[in-house]
């Protein structure tokens, strides 16, 4: 193990659904503190590839390593501890619970004292108001999650991630649906939380945002990575354009 | 402690009718035999009326429906001791729901005369006012056969036994009753199964039986699985010399259930139409006009309560809930023999009764009483017909 | 011993087969609407009382009931979806058509206790207590009669589902509501036959169980357990692999009932629920479905 | 051109809840793409939803081709030549995408048209060739959603409403969609089309609708809104910045 | 009683929505628990009554950790099998639990007479019921309370946010399953004759979910509530219709109005502070302006 800067890294992971090999032996080695992008065809097995490193799948094959620790087959949970946060693809929030409640569950640690604490704990409701204010979606705090549109469920389920104080953030397509204003408001709040010292790793297809945000690039096709680099040499690599751009 | 229900008594109240409280099954499991037991009751309660009531007073019947549940069927004899102020209580349907309810008499120190409770377990509860109202418990039902059984001539004597049971304490007490001293014999138990409730599929039991085959087969049975066991056996061509089960061919849609297997089936009964013990041609009658069907076993199991605490009460001349009174009867019925439409009945110091039930067989598809001699209506046919 | 075992191997599958039937429609109610059918049980008694009301009746064979109870729960099943599961909020849906269906079947119960007493009916033909003789086993005709109407229910049924118009749209109706609109599926009324058809099977499961076994208005409790264990072993929602459960599980309660004894029997059906789902979630035979509803 | 949708004054909303559309008036002609922007939650899909008949409006009138459709089955309207394209993912997960584009021409009974449809569904979606025997539900989210194009394509529709149908597509399969559109406008179909990747949309678009809270506020040639400061820093974003 | 069991069920279904009609199951065990401690060990019946509550929940624990792997309807079935396995195993093993005979318990208080030993009783269950409110009150505060409501919304979700999810429902089942051994228990020093078949009932069982959806399970009292009118209706069901079945027709029909029109429980009707979405009507300006912010 290098000890480079790397947060987390994979080595051949593979997974396959069915007679699918959703990703492919995979190894990929992530750029501490910095923003990294990760595009890929529809299909590519982006998605797949968050899956089984948060742990909410088991790879066939391959390893997960989180600062040169192994992390393959850990629960989710213990993933999710040990500072790794992730949003889905299609929006994920808890609907009957309102905004405060949402960010609230977030859990950091499992010690007993902690859990039995008030919910109301006043550090913690600061804290999740604080998260909020950020996503300027504070005055929304008592509502119910269903009732607020997709946009705003979006900028909750990200407040939620980082109220687990994560030194990784998975986005899968964090632009997906969502009406450009807002784009522009998530593209600089990942700056913002990046120049705080928060590793990003980002799925979208909206390549502008990946372009203009990130500082480093991968490129998946067929479940492996084919290519990275800073944004702008990728978008020239033929091997890019061919399977991805599609000029 | 005068808070105690009857403690106080007021002269007004020994002069209004005697209230008689009974908690039974109608609905719910036990509900079709809760019913006949019932009707028992009134039939008894209505005849005593017309003859002028107890100790000149009306009887008057409370009935509470337990739903077959044991929860129940003791708080309704809590309330009917301690709001309604009966004066006396009648027993439930089935040892399942005595228990309970025998429970709360005794703390009540009420007398517990009851129609359905033969399990032998209802027996070993120490309680001190209980008595069931009919020839023999649970385990001595097959007395007689048990006897003809073993005063067969040897080369006729059944040499093997299978014996299948419903796990229910008085469909197993009956079948071990059985068991036990055809064991004790020297008839070799082949098959001795138990089933749960929930089985309603005899084939396997049967094929099992089949397997060992057995000169007889002894069920220990409630209704439905009395019928799944013979046409199970019958199924599997198992050719027994002679077939007994309790409770199920007594009731009347047993012959239609199994249609012709039902010829030389063997099993107990503690009452018949036809017996002309005491009061018992008048029961049928007055059964058939108040109800306009026939008396079954049931009716007539609760028309003996009836008759025994009648009986009780009249000769210690009290009907009060008191501790003394209820004594007083308790003690009567336990020294006393009484004269009942299944005959005449004595308990034990348990409240056993000490005489047995007779022996039923469906001969050319009538039943018939062919067991004890003294009350036989036909011969019993041995070995059986095939089916 | 061997004859014995035979014996119950024989039985165990004639009965699996009934067992096949009888969880069809429960899988079907699942697979394609995610309703847990409680009242199955329950409706099977109610057409096994009705086919007494037509045996004792009309002195029909209690098969010749089947083309007036068969439509009659059709209609039944259709209207029990459209009047009351459609009402249902679909977030929980699963749990709430638990309780709603527990609800229908103390109904029946009680409806059934009031019109035919609490007492035991059945259903006996003479041609039901005769049995087949094969290499010293018997097959008694009523379960080999089961057997076959089980067999060819279960087979046209999954013609239904699989190859049908109506199967293509039960499905996508299931799967995606607005979608299934949208290409000219008349959605309510395909969820209404799909409940009418799941109710069909229990009036002719019904009609088997009123031929092979007494019944009284409480019956069916015991069924639930059975049932749904087996459609839990098969994968919940797959009508094959509920069937292949039941055979399995039929085989096995046959097997134990013969060598050990009826408790354990019964006890399987429990034990293979847990087993399967220590080790495969999803049922033996289960799709990736099972887990997340 | 002659107008073949229109949602005239149109109030909706769901359930006993507040109005979502309050007063909406729309109008799309043969052979026109309007395209529809605005915040997430303005009502857009619920303005589609009315129009294709999933949700009976509270007033106001829908018209398909001259006829008052208002409160048609979604069933009716298709056999009128409209078909929906719902947001987000819509195959039947649980059938194969064979069986999903087939239940595409559901309502078609001669199967030698059928066939034909499919074989150029086929051609327009290489995916869908390429996966045609697998569970739709285990496609990746942008498979899904071409699957879903192509289904909603085996009717050969007249009028085309389209949620977000870009939305997770790489890029390639996004030009593949706005490609199919241009195709269809040329082809005659009309089309209403809501799009969250506005600049790119209004690009192609002949006129766009700026909605927000259930009305439209802005209404005009899709290239001048594209242009339009204004409009730009409220709804499309700035530009990226490099 | 009732209402310190329904209660009790709520801690396990009114946070994680895992709807369980088993709980009878736990109900018994309790009862049995304690009575065996009490008959065959001879053991107080205090010091019975709390082992046999530890007992059941550590075997909570175990059958927890099979049981939670399956989410919604099969769940339930697993539920229903929990019970029907425990009444088989308790009839069944015939020489330590005295099987369908049932368990005779000598009272803890022979010297008082019946009325007192119910008021003793009465304060015990109250006592309870208020052991397991408080229970619920402080769960609902917690933390631990919001990761089950979390769970109820979206399981992976919450898993992914680092609620360990399996732990915390492993450990709402056991809590539950506590406070429903502690009521059996006392039931069975109380009541004195234990018959598996009733002990183990799908009705008590469902009784505790009727009460609590009735009452509404999101709320501290709604169980209780749900309790308060359901005892007394089912009594008065049997009352005035007696006689005849119906009255499970009655309490079936109730059901599924309950489940139709009152999914949400009695208090959530009544407390319901507002029709629409919970967030302000905000004016088209506003709005603009909150986006280009
Ligand atoms: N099925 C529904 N039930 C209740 N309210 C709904 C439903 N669907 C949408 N809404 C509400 O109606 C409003 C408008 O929703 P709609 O989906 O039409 O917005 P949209 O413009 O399509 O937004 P987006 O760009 O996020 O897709 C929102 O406030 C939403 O919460
Ligand atoms: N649960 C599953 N079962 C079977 N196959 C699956 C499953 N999940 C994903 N796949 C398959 O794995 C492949 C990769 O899917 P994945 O969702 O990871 O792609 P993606 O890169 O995220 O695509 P998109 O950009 O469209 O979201 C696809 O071919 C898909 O069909
Ligand atoms: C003889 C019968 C009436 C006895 C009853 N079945 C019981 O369980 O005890
Ligand atoms: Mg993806
Ligand atoms: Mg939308």
């Amino acid at each position: 193990m290098s000890d480079t800067a790397s947060s987390l890294r994979t080595e051949g992971l593979s997974k396959s659904f069915g007679g699918v090999l959703a990703v492919d032996g995979a190894t990929v080695e992530l750029r501490d503190g910095k923003i990294n992008g990760l595009i890929g065809p529809n299909g590519s097995g982006k998605t797949t590839f968050f899956n089984l490193i948060t742990g909410m799948i088991k790879p066939d094959a391959g390893r997960v390593l989180y600062r040169g620790r192994d992390i393959t087959r850990h629960s989710p949970h213990r993933i999710a501890h040990a500072g790794l946060g992730r949003t889905f693809q299609l929006c994920r929030i808890f609907p009957r619970l309102t905004v405060l409640e949402n960010m609230l569950v977030a859990v950091r640690r499992t010690r007993l004292r902690e859990l039995l604490a008030g919910l109301r704990d006043k550090g913690e409701v600061e804290r999740a108001r604080h998260w909020l204010r950020r996503m300027g979606i504070e005055h929304l705090e008592d509502a119910e999650a269903r009732d607020l549109s997709y946009g705003q469920q979006k900028l909750l389920e990200l407040a939620a991630v980082l109220m687990a104080e994560p030194e990784l953030v998975l986005l899968d397509e964090p632009a997906g649906g969502v009406n450009p204003a807002l784009i522009d408001r998530i593209v600089s709040l990942v700056r913002d939380l990046n120049a705080e010292g928060r590793t990003f790793l980002v799925v979208e297809h909206n390549m502008d945002m990946v372009m203009g945000m990130c500082d480093h690039v991968i490129v998946f096709d067929r479940g492996a990575p084919i290519a990275e680099g800073p944004p702008s040499a990728v978008r020239e690599d033929p091997k890019v354009l061919e399977a991805y751009l599609g000029v | 402690k005068t808070d105690e229900p009857g403690g106080a008594q007021t002269p007004g109240r020994q002069t209004g009718p005697v209230k008689i409280g009974i908690s039974l099954p109608l609905t719910g499991d036990f509900s079709e035999p809760g019913k006949g037991i019932q009707e028992g009751y009134q039939v008894w309660a209505d005849q005593v009326n017309a003859k002028g009531g107890l100790l000149g007073r009306k009887v008057e019947l409370i009935f509470r429906d337990d739903a077959s549940d044991p929860n129940r069927v003791s708080s309704d004899y809590e309330s009917l001791i301690t709001q309604d102020k009966v004066n006396l209580v009648f027993g439930p349907f089935s040892s399942r729901l005595v228990i309970p309810a025998a429970k709360v008499a005794e703390s009540y120190n009420m007398v517990f005369v009851e129609p359905a409770g033969a399990a032998k377990e209802v027996f070993e509860q120490g309680f001190k006012r209980l008595f069931y109202a009919a020839p023999a418990i649970a385990s001595d039902h097959y007395n007689y056969l048990a006897d003809y059984i073993l005063k067969l001539p040897a080369d006729q004597k059944p040499k093997t036994a299978a014996y299948a049971s419903l796990d229910d304490p008085f469909a197993q007490g009956t079948a071990y009753g059985l068991r036990d001293k055809l064991a004790a014999a020297g008839i070799k138990t082949v098959v001795d199964e138990v089933y749960p409730p929930e089985t309603t599929d005899f084939a396997p039991i049967a094929a099992k039986i089949a397997a060992a085959k057995p000169d007889i087969v002894v069920g220990g049975t409630q209704f439905e699985d009395s019928v799944g066991l013979v046409r199970a056996l019958q199924e599997l061509k198992v050719q027994p010399k002679l077939a007994a089960f309790s409770t199920g061919p007594t009731l009347a849609e047993f012959p239609a259930a199994v249609k012709g297997a039902v010829e030389h089936i063997i099993s107990p009964v503690g009452w018949s139409a036809t017996a002309t013990f005491t009061g018992n041609q008048e029961m049928v009658k007055r059964y058939k006009e108040m109800f306009g069907g026939e008396a079954n076993e049931d009716a007539a199991n609760g028309y003996t309560v009836g008759q025994i605490v009648e009986a009780a009460v009249t000769a210690v001349k009290c009907v009060d809930p008191t501790k003394e009174c209820q004594d007083k009867l308790a003690d009567h019925i336990r020294q006393g023999t009484f004269d009942t439409v299944v005959g005449p009945l004595s308990f034990d110091d348990q409240g056993r009764p000490e005489q047995a039930h007779m022996i039923q067989q469906y001969v050319d598809g009538k039943v018939q009483i062919v067991l004890p001699e003294s009350a036989k209506t036909a011969d019993i046919v041995y070995p059986k017909k095939e089916w | 011993m061997v004859s014995l075992l035979l014996q119950g191997l024989a039985l165990g599958v004639l009965t699996g087969g009934l067992y096949a039937l009888l969880a069809s429609g429960l899988s079907l109610y699942f697979g394609v609407m995610r309703v847990v059918m409680v009242a199955h049980p329950a409706f099977l008694f109610l057409g096994a009382y009705l086919t007494y009301t037509v045996h004792t009746v009309f002195g029909l064979d209690p098969f010749l009931a089947l083309p007036v109870t068969v439509p009659l729960f059709f209609v039944l099943g259709v209207a029990v979806q459209r009047l009351l599961i459609a009402r249902l909020a679909p977030e929980n849906l699963a749990m709430m058509s638990v309780l709603l269906t527990f609800g229908i079947a103390l109904t029946i119960e009680g409806l059934l206790g009031t019109f035919y007493t609490g007492s035991y009916k059945s259903v006996s033909m003479e041609y039901a207590t005769r049995s087949l003789t094969v290499a010293g086993v018997h097959l008694p005709y009523d379960k080999i009669i089961a057997f076959w109407v089980a067999a060819i229910t279960l087979v046209v049924l999954f013609a239904v589902l699989v190859k049908s118009r109506f199967g293509q749209s039960l499905r996508a109706t299931i799967q995606h509501r607005e979608a299934a609109r949208l290409v000219g599926i008349h959605t309510e009324r395909v969820a209404g036959y799909g409940f009418g058809v799941g109710l069909a099977t229990a009036a002719v499961g019904g009609t088997v169980l009123a031929l092979i076994t007494p019944f009284f208005p409480a019956s069916h409790w015991v069924w639930i357990g059975k049932l749904m264990a087996i459609i839990v072993v098969g994968g919940l929602g797959s009508v094959i692999g509920a069937a292949l459960a039941a055979v399995l599980l039929g085989v096995v309660e046959g097997l134990v009932l013969v060598t050990v004894d009826a408790t354990w029997a019964t006890m399987m059906f429990y034990v293979f629920l847990f087993l399967a789902l220590l080790v495969r979630p999803q049922g033996f035979f289960g799709g990736r479905l099972a887990h997340r509803f | 051109m002659n107008t073949v949708l229109s949602l005239e004054d149109v109030e909706a909303g769901y359930g006993r809840a507040a109005l979502v559309l309050r007063g909406l008036t729309v109008t799309v002609r043969a052979g026109e793409v309007v395209c529809l922007v605005g915040p997430n939650g303005a009502g857009k899909s619920t303005a589609l939803k009315v129009a294709s008949g999933l949700l009976t409006p509270r007033s106001g009138r829908v018209l398909l081709a001259g006829q008052d459709v208002t409160g048609l089955s979604p069933q009716r309207l298709l056999g009128l030549g409209l078909s929906h394209v719902l947001q987000g993912h819509s195959v039947f997960r649980e059938m194969t995408v064979a069986e999903n584009v087939r239940l595409g021409g559901f309502t078609v009974r001669d199967q030698a048209r059928l066939n034909a449809r499919i074989e150029t569904v086929k051609e327009l979606f290489p995916v869908v060739a390429e996966r045609w025997g697998s569970m739709a539900g285990l496609l990746s989210g942008g498979q899904q959603k071409q699957v879903e194009f192509a289904r909603a394509l085996m009717l050969e529709p007249k009028v085309v409403l389209l949620d977000e149908p870009s939305m997770g597509l790489d890029p390639r399969n996004t030009q593949v969609v706005f490609d199919q559109i241009d195709l269809m406008r040329r082809t005659g179909v009309a089309v209403l089309l809501v799009e969250q990747n506005a600049r790119r949309a209004l690009e192609m678009a002949d006129v766009g609708c700026v909605l927000d809270l259930g009305r439209v506020h802005i209404t005009g040639p899709a290239r001048e809104l594209a242009a339009d400061p204004r409009l730009g820093k409220l709804y499309l974003g700035g530009a990226p910045a490099t | 009683m009732y209402a310190a069991m329904a209660t009790s069920w709520n801690l396990l279904g009114g946070f994680t929505g895992y709807v369980s009609l088993g709980h009878s199951a736990f109900f018994g065990l309790g009862a049995y628990g304690t009575g065996l401690l009490v008959v065959r060990a001879g053991v107080p019946w205090v010091v019975a009554l709390l082992a046999s509550a530890l007992l059941v929940t550590v075997f909570a624990v175990v059958v927890g950790i099979a049981a939670v792997r399956v989410r919604g309807a099969s769940f339930v079935i697993v539920s229903i099998a929990l019970v029907s396995m425990m009444n088989l195993v308790v009839q069944g093993w015939r020489s330590l639990t005295g099987g369908s005979t049932g368990l005779q318990v000598p009272s803890p208080f022979p010297d008082l007479h019946r009325g007192q030993t119910h008021m003793v009783f009465f304060y015990l269950f109250l006592a309870l019921l208020a052991l397991a409110l408080a229970s619920w009150w402080y769960v609902s505060r917690s933390r631990f309370g919001a990761g089950l409501r979390a769970i109820r919304e979206d399981e992976d979700k919450a898993e992914s946010l680092g609620v360990p999810t399996a732990a915390y429902k492993v450990t709402a089942f056991a809590l539950s399953a506590l406070f429903v051994a502690l009521a059996g228990g006392l039931y069975a020093v109380w009541f004195g004759s234990l018959d598996p078949i009733f002990v183990f009932s799908i009705l008590i069982g469902s009784y505790m979910v009727l009460m609590s959806l009735l009452g509404g399970v999101r709320h501290l009292f709604g169980p209780l509530l749900g309790a308060l009118i359901v005892a007394p209706a089912g009594e008065y069901f049997l009352i005035a219709l007696g006689e005849t079945q119906i009255h499970l027709t009655a309490t079936g029909l109730v059901l599924v109005l309950v489940v139709l029109f009152m999914p949400d429980g009695i208090l959530a009707r009544l407390t319901r502070r507002r029709a629409g979405p919970s967030i302000p009507d905000e004016t088209a300006e506003q709005r603009l302006q909150g986006v280009a912010q």
